[in-house]
């Protein structure tokens, strides 16, 4: 195909791309009204269920199944991640210099690290309150453990973070999450179906029926998953060395 | 009249996107990366979506700029094999 | 349209642009210091918001900035160590009147909650924000004195 | 370990556990039983990973 038609082919596909996106911004509804069909209904189920916040109902209740597809990719990508950057045959590893960080930095990184991961065991606890949930609360904790590397240095961060317990919690966490799903089935329910724990009072840790423990389990696989993603970047970028062969 | 701070989110949301985009050196816009996602959260809170505003803020503020960072820094120690720019 | 929302707008478009217009222009040393500079200066636009929308929990928004936007700039700081050593990055004015800023606005919020766990939390989220943002701007300037020079 | 280290690790770790558990009591909204044991085992993982950040930097 020479430059012209693919020109050509270009402008009209562009052009009819642009004619549908047109035509479907000017069906959308106004801006800011008073009429959502579908969030009226999710808001109706979720406070039937006794959730406070509707996303975290739709996320771990009214589509809890999307969830469980969300954290495959995650745990996919992670697992994908880890084979790629492995320590291939060609390269070694060489111990990083331990680095020297201001005095002032070196305390602030000690102090936010315990107040970030809280806050992070917060956001995950309180998901189904208000704004935030696992994946939130997880990616938070997981940076929290990092700042080990950027207040102090990689052997530090080394000595706080067992990579292994990390992998295995990932996994563990993805399965619980899967074991509540099917914790239903026995009982006469569908997979992922909010009926196995009573709903609780509204506005309260407990409610919400299975929300809360998937909202922890997402949390849990985010966490696990965030550090041992950072730590095979961190062992590229830090410690493994190609063979140069000089 | 309350839209108009969504104007303004949406406008510097726009702006920061652009300048990513215009700039050309991974380093550089991994910086404006940063302040753009700071603009989106932003933008997700005046939208009074702030369960998205979350997890722009948590994976936007300091898990992307770190990434970006390994990935440049791991590059660009790749060719110089001299060790000068590594950390060792 | 609330007074709350107002003042948050015009510190997010004051604040939020001039970082944006820093970020993207300069030297690498203006940018990193206005990378720092958009985390602090939104941190209290976002306590502005969660006030003038009435929701108290719009503050954890707020609360997470101020934790992880310094953390943001650690990563910068101490991955450019060796660039920004050469010529460190000092910006007193502008840092201290974005800590001004914030302080300013969790004060006249803190007076506006009255006593009580709401307030502890807004001066925590204070603290973070204002603490974090000194913190940050020392790290940028030989904050790393021992890292990356070879 | 000899006894008054093992004390001081253990009033690290409780002062720290302390500070967590007040922090975690301001950020929430109502406070009930179960708010008390979620935030004092968040508060022990804090301060369990503050005392071990502390050691890795200054042991070594």
């Amino acid at each position: 195909m020479n430059p012209r038609a693919r020109l050509w082919l270009v402008v009209l596909g562009g052009a009819g791309l642009a004619a549908l996106l047109a035509a479907a911004c000017l069906r959308l509804p106004r801006f800011g009204g008073g009429h959502h069909p579908y969030g009226d209904r999710a808001v109706h189920a979720a406070l039937t269920r006794h959730t406070a916040n509707t996303i975290a109902s739709v996320n771990f209740d009214q589509r809890a199944f999307d969830t469980m597809g969300e954290m495959a990719i995650l745990f996919a990508a992670v697992l994908g991640c880890v084979v790629l950057l492995r320590q291939a045959r060609d390269e070694h590893r060489a111990r990083p210099r331990p680095a020297e960080v201001a005095p002032p930095v070196r305390r602030y990184a000690l102090v936010a690290l315990p107040v970030a991961l809280v806050t992070g065991l917060y956001v995950i606890a309180h998901g189904q309150l208000s704004p935030g949930g696992g994946f939130q609360g997880g990616v938070v904790a997981a940076t929290a453990v990092h700042l080990m590397y950027l207040g102090a240095d990689y052997a530090a961060l080394e000595r706080v973070r067992p990579v292994e317990a990390f992998e295995a919690g990932d996994a563990l966490a993805a399965s619980v999450y899967l074991v509540l799903g099917l914790a239903g089935v026995p009982a006469g329910t569908a997979f992922l179906a909010n009926t196995l724990l009573p709903y609780g009072t509204f506005d309260k840790l407990s409610s919400g029926g299975t929300v809360p423990l998937l909202n922890a389990a997402i949390g849990m696989e985010v966490a696990c998953a965030v550090v041992v993603l950072l730590a095979r970047f961190l062992d590229q970028a830090v410690e493994i060395e190609e063979e140069s062969g000089k | 009249m309350a839209d108009a701070v969504v104007v303004i989110a949406l406008l510097l949301v726009a702006g920061a996107a652009t300048a990513a985009v215009v700039n050309r050196d991974p380093v550089r816009q991994a910086l404006v990366l940063s302040v753009l996602g700071t603009a989106l959260a932003v933008l997700f809170t005046v939208d009074q979506a702030p369960d998205v505003g979350l997890s722009q803020l948590a994976v936007g503020s300091a898990l992307t700029p770190l990434l970006i960072m390994l990935a440049v820094r791991k590059v660009r120690r790749r060719p110089a094999e001299s060790g000068e720019d590594g950390e060792k | 349209m609330n007074g709350w929302i107002l003042a948050a707008a015009v510190v997010i478009a004051a604040g939020l642009g001039t970082s944006l217009w820093g970020v993207s222009t300069g030297p690498l040393k203006r940018r990193v210091v206005a990378q720092n500079l958009s985390n602090a200066i939104v941190c209290p636009g976002l306590l502005l918001l969660a006030q003038g929308y009435g929701r108290t929990s719009y503050v954890d928004l707020a609360l997470i900035l101020a934790l992880l936007g310094p953390v943001g700039t650690l990563v910068f700081a101490r991955l450019l160590a060796g660039e920004l050593a050469d010529d460190p990055p000092s910006a007193r004015v502008p840092t201290w009147t974005v800590a001004a800023v914030g302080a300013a606005v969790v004060l006249v919020l803190c007076a506006v909650t009255g006593p009580g766990r709401a307030m502890v939390k807004l001066l925590v989220v204070g603290a973070l924000v204002v603490g974090g943002n000194l913190i940050a701007s020392r790290a940028l300037s030989h904050g790393f004195p021992g890292v990356d020079r070879g | 370990m000899k006894a008054p280290a093992t004390l001081l690790a253990v009033g690290e770790v409780l002062a720290w556990w302390a500070a967590l558990l007040v922090l975690w009591l301001t950020l929430i909204s109502t406070v009930h039983t179960l708010e008390w044991v979620v935030g004092a085992c968040a508060a022990g993982v804090g301060a369990l990973a503050a005392r071990a950040g502390r050691r890795a930097v200054s042991d070594r």
